[in-house]
């Protein structure tokens, strides 16, 4: 009895390898899952939140932010600066300032969702990379977009 | 010219097994480091495989490898392994003690010299057999064959038994 | 209580010796630091050192409003992110009496689930990795990467998501996604027989793990041992099913438990967790209803003065927020009762006159996350 | 004994570019199946298919610093590497290859290389002692119970195909399976045998003095540079040996139809090493002392009953 059991333990033990080698062969004759970056990429769903990006106005050009603060004051891990002036022409404010400390920023998106002129959102750049961190501490959001104000 | 050159690789390769069994072997008995010790016997033993390769005999060289470094020296590093303490400050190796067989080993290799001096030596080129060996082991010698198995199960009797006493935890 | 211990790394007088495990070691899946005094290849005593992950967590959240410590809760337990949120969310909800709409609250449950089934698929694999193989591994994560693109696909985030929101989601979700979340099921249930070949049924993980680090049910219930390693102990103990919260009462579904204790009854709870969790989101998927995803809450939170005690059950085990409020916006007191933490503490129990690899197929088993273990 | 020096030093060049060249083909295999079984790529980016991958690796650890721990016990751990890597070159000669492609036809050829294979685990106490590093420490001392667990399964295989050849010379064997390849008559021999060498070979599930995910890297875990590489040298090298030697003894060697005698010889060899790291990168690590009870109450008394079987069916 004891014996047979022996032999039997051999036996389904070998099996039970060899199943686990069925899979591992299996495996290796299918399509390989990852994708070979930076010659190919894989796609960014809609929702992809990368650091925040200013949008401009249609018609202006400018910032649409602002500068009302409510990202800054909603930002968890206080990494935006903006500062704002009225330009003498309009009512409201336009940012002149808005630095992101993207070395804090944890990507949680509460900015972009607390922005009352929608002027944020999401950047689809992942593959951020710099020399030293300072490239990344003031991000100006502002760049390349117009402003009211000529310097 | 060449043969000259064949010859000096072959007295350097003489003079380094030489020097494996010689240093080896002083190793073995004057290292304070028990793993040293253990490393020594090993050069020792490898040295003596050359030894037995330069008589002729490659099986025997082989079988010097397989059976007193592969089996023997395994044997003691697996007792190294299992030893607590390593004992590097209870040794001293130098005893006065130490002496006493030095003298007598010097005492025998002198006598053995002498007794050589003025023959000639001849290393017996003729190759030895396997069969022989086998057909000798399992005729003529074959008391002291067993004999020699029933030592090794009594060792390995007395290492279980060894084992099952200090069974820890 | 008595002093810490101190330790020198020169052997120890009896001939015993002491190794540090970690904080750097692929074993201990973090900076976790076990100092374990050690007989040859025996354990005799294992005693984890904590804190090289410790970020204050708890005080952070007192020093933020209820909205910005959202995305810090997902920090601790990054690959139960999703449980974290929601215990922190219903918590609130919970103090402000918020009600949640029908269609949040399926999604909700179909976020976490997902989520659990990540967390233990990434388990799986690494568990099996401190058991010496690494296929499993990389398996685990083709299957696991398809859960994570559903769930980009909804939060924009693969790993911290800080999805839900106070009464609701910061977005909705849409057909397409749903249909998404079918297929996976389907797809999944259909790969889950591969798992099992590949390492239930095989012979050397039996024996690796039948037996080993047996938790006693009685020391379980001692250590506060909760979740998969409980429900190995013999406990069907499920905050889901004692403590519905977050409507995980409208669906059907069983509480998975083993009676032996040992690293195979935890990996068998959480194999048979998976095929739950998978038939609650098809249930979720089957009836979600349409609506609103988020009620009409206040812009600033500010709960009324009193306290509240939260539990969710996260893939390791329950996890508990106790929250007192001031009436400000901030929270007066946190407290996250994690059950990381519950699990490790009966890690040196379990190790003491083990083998050194045991001892790693019993903290791989324990299916730990040091950041939520330090906080 | 009468071989020139001139022979000598060509077959020394030419095992060392056997060495050499196996080990980058090894390695790149290594990381190939590895890929693909967990359904990557595995390296694409040196080379066609990152062939040349091991290569450019190779020149990175030769680049690198050797270090030295302070504690550590010097000469030991500068002889170690050399100590797993030497017996290999010796152990290479008398592997036949080919019908000729023979360095040295030896009549106790396999005697030699079982012999030699020993002198691997030497090298692997050497280092995890010289080490001065509990994790390298052990490493080598899990390493020496190791070899006392597989090496009688092993010896007691190869004695039962020595009994079937009538040799120890490999030559002599693969020709004594002319008719018919030793694999056909023990099959079970065989996975044992094959269980032995992955022991032997220090590979998954088996790995137990490298054990990664308990001793980090077991005994090289202090290595860098080209310390490391030789280690890792000397661990494809004793796998292609391990193949070389179980295709003499059951598959025949050289000998197949249609194609030339050495793309047999390396199509079986590496048909083996294939089937090792098939099992490595499916199989969990076996604990320590279910290792030991697999070779003395599994290995053993299947092979020693092979044996019996064989030596009675050979005496009738």
């Amino acid at each position: 009895m004891n014996g047979y059991r022996y032999l039997a333990g051999i036996v389904t033990g070998s099996v039970s390898l060899l199943k686990g080698m069925r899979v591992t062969f299996a495996n290796m004759v299918s399509r390989p899952h990852t994708v070979q970056w930076p010659r190919q990429t894989a796609p960014l769903p809609a929702r992809f939140r990368g650091h925040i990006r200013m949008l401009a106005d249609e018609e202006t050009g400018f910032p649409r932010c602002f500068a009302c603060g409510s990202c800054a004051r909603i930002c968890p891990s206080a990494c935006i600066t903006v500062q704002g002036r009225k330009p003498g022409d309009r009512k409201k404010k336009v940012a002149v300032r808005f630095l992101l400390d993207f070395t804090k920023c944890s990507l949680c998106g509460l900015c972009v969702e607390s922005c009352p002129a929608r002027a944020l959102a999401f950047s689809r750049d992942y593959a951020l990379a710099g020399y030293r961190d300072t490239e990344f501490r003031t991000m100006d959001l502002l760049e390349g977009l117009a402003s009211p104000f000529q310097f | 010219m060449f043969a000259s050159f064949v010859h000096t690789v072959y007295t350097l390769a003489f003079a380094t097994i030489l020097l494996l069994v010689v240093g080896g072997a002083l190793l073995a008995v004057t290292a304070r480091n028990l793993i040293h010790c253990f490393f020594g016997l090993v050069g020792a033993l490898l040295g003596v495989a050359g030894l037995y390769y330069n008589l002729g005999s490659p099986l025997l060289a082989v079988m010097q490898v397989m059976i007193y470094i592969g089996a023997v020296c395994v044997a003691i590093a697996f007792g190294l392994t299992l030893t607590r303490k390593q004992g590097e400050e209870g040794m001293r190796p130098l005893d006065i003690k130490a002496a006493i067989p030095v003298v007598l080993v010097v005492a025998m290799l002198s006598a053995t010299l002498k007794s050589l001096a003025g023959r000639e030596i001849v290393a017996s080129a003729r190759k030895i057999d396997e069969s022989r060996i086998g057909w000798m082991l399992l005729g003529d010698y074959l008391l002291p064959f067993e004999l020699i198995s029933i030592l090794l199960t009594v060792a390995v009797i007395g290492a279980v038994t060894i084992a099952l006493i200090n069974r820890r935890i | 209580m008595s002093a810490p211990p101190t330790y020198s790394l020169e052997s120890t007088d009896n001939g015993n010796f002491l190794l540090n495990l970690g904080p750097q070691h692929p074993g201990t899946h973090g900076v976790l630091r076990v100092v374990l005094q050690m007989d040859g290849e025996y354990i005799l005593a294992a005693d984890p050192v904590l804190g090289y992950g410790h970020r204050m967590q708890e005080k952070i959240a007192e020093n933020m409003t209820y909205l910005q410590a959202l995305p810090y809760v997902c920090r601790m337990d990054y690959l139960g992110a999703m449980s974290y949120s929601l215990a922190w969310v219903c918590a609130v909800e919970k103090l402000c009496s918020f009600e949640v709409p029908e269609r949040a609250v399926h999604v909700r449950v179909m976020a976490c689930e997902l989520n659990r089934i990540a967390s233990h698929l990434l388990w799986w694999g690494a568990y099996l990795l401190d058991l010496g193989a690494f296929t499993p591994f990389l398996q685990a994560f083709a299957d696991r990467e398809q859960i994570l693109d559903l769930l980009e696909y909804i939060t924009g985030s693969r790993l911290t998501y800080c999805y839900f929101r106070f009464g609701g989601l910061a977005a909705d979700v849409d057909d397409v996604f749903l249909r998404r979340v079918e297929d996976f099921v389907t797809g999944f249930r259909q790969r889950l027989p591969r798992y099992h070949d590949l390492v239930t049924g095989n012979v050397i993980f039996h024996h690796r793990s039948k037996d080993v680090g047996v938790i006693l049910p009685f020391e379980a219930a001692g250590y506060g041992v909760t979740g998969p390693c409980l429900r190995g102990s013999g406990f069907a103990y499920d905050v889901r099913k004692c403590e519905p919260y977050s409507g995980y009462d409208r669906f059907e579904f069983a509480v998975p438990a083993e009676q032996e204790g040992d690293c195979l009854a935890r990996y068998n709870v959480r194999m048979a967790e998976m095929e739950q969790s998978l038939a609650i989101i098809e249930q979720a998927v089957a009836t979600i209803p349409d609506g609103p995803y988020r009620a009409r809450v206040p812009r600033v939170i500010r709960p009324p003065a009193g306290e509240v005690a939260m539990a969710v059950e996260t893939p390791r085990g329950e996890l508990v927020i106790f929250m007192v409020s001031d009436g400000s916006t901030r929270p007066c007191r946190v407290k996250f009762r994690v059950p990381s933490f519950a699990n490790l503490s009966i890690f040196a129990r379990l190790a003491r006159g083990q083998l050194l690899a045991d001892a790693l197929a019993i903290l791989g088993s324990l299916d730990m996350v040091i950041p939520e273990v330090d906080r | 004994m009468s071989i020139s020096p001139v022979t000598i030093v060509c077959y020394l060049l030419g095992i060392s570019a056997v060495v050499g060249l196996n080990a980058v083909i090894l390695v790149w295999l290594e990381r190939k199946v590895a890929g693909h079984m967990h359904f990557r790529y595995g390296p694409m980016e040196v080379g066609p298919h990152g062939l040349l991958q091991t290569l450019a690796d190779g020149i990175k650890l030769l680049g690198k610093q050797f270090l030295v721990p302070d504690a550590a016990d010097r000469p030991l751990f500068l002889l170690a590497p050399v100590v797993s890597l030497v017996p290999i070159f010796v152990a290479m000669v008398p592997l036949p290859l080919g019908e000729t492609l023979q360095a040295w036809e030896l009549n106790i050829g396999l005697l030699l290389v079982v012999a030699l294979g020993l002198l691997n685990t030497l090298g692997i106490l050497l280092a995890g002692w010289g080490s001065n590093n509990k994790y390298a420490l052990l490493g080598g001392s899990r390493a020496v119970a190791q070899i006392l667990a597989y090496k009688i399964p092993l010896l007691l295989c190869i004695l039962t195909i020595i009994m079937m050849a009538g040799s120890y010379s490999l030559r002599q064997i693969a020709l004594a399976q002319k008719d018919g390849w030793y694999i056909l008559y023990q099959p079970l021999l065989f996975i044992i045998y094959i269980v032995t060498i992955t022991l032997e070979t220090n590979r998954s599930p088996f790995d137990f003095s490298e054990a990664e995910s308990e001793l980090v890297a077991g005994f090289h875990i202090e290595y860098s540079a080209m310390g490391f590489s030789l280690f890792f040298l000397a661990e494809y090298s004793y796998m292609f040996i391990a193949a070389a030697l179980a295709s003499i003894l059951f598959l025949g060697g050289w000998q197949g139809p249609f194609l030339p005698g050495p793309v047999w010889s390396l199509l079986k060899l590496y048909g083996i090493i294939f089937l090792l790291m098939w099992f490595r990168w499916t199989f969990p690590r076996l604990r320590i002392d279910q290792m030991l009870h697999l070779g003395w109450k599994i290995l053993l008394p299947l092979a020693l009953v092979n044996f019996l079987v064989t030596a009675g069916v050979l005496a009738l």
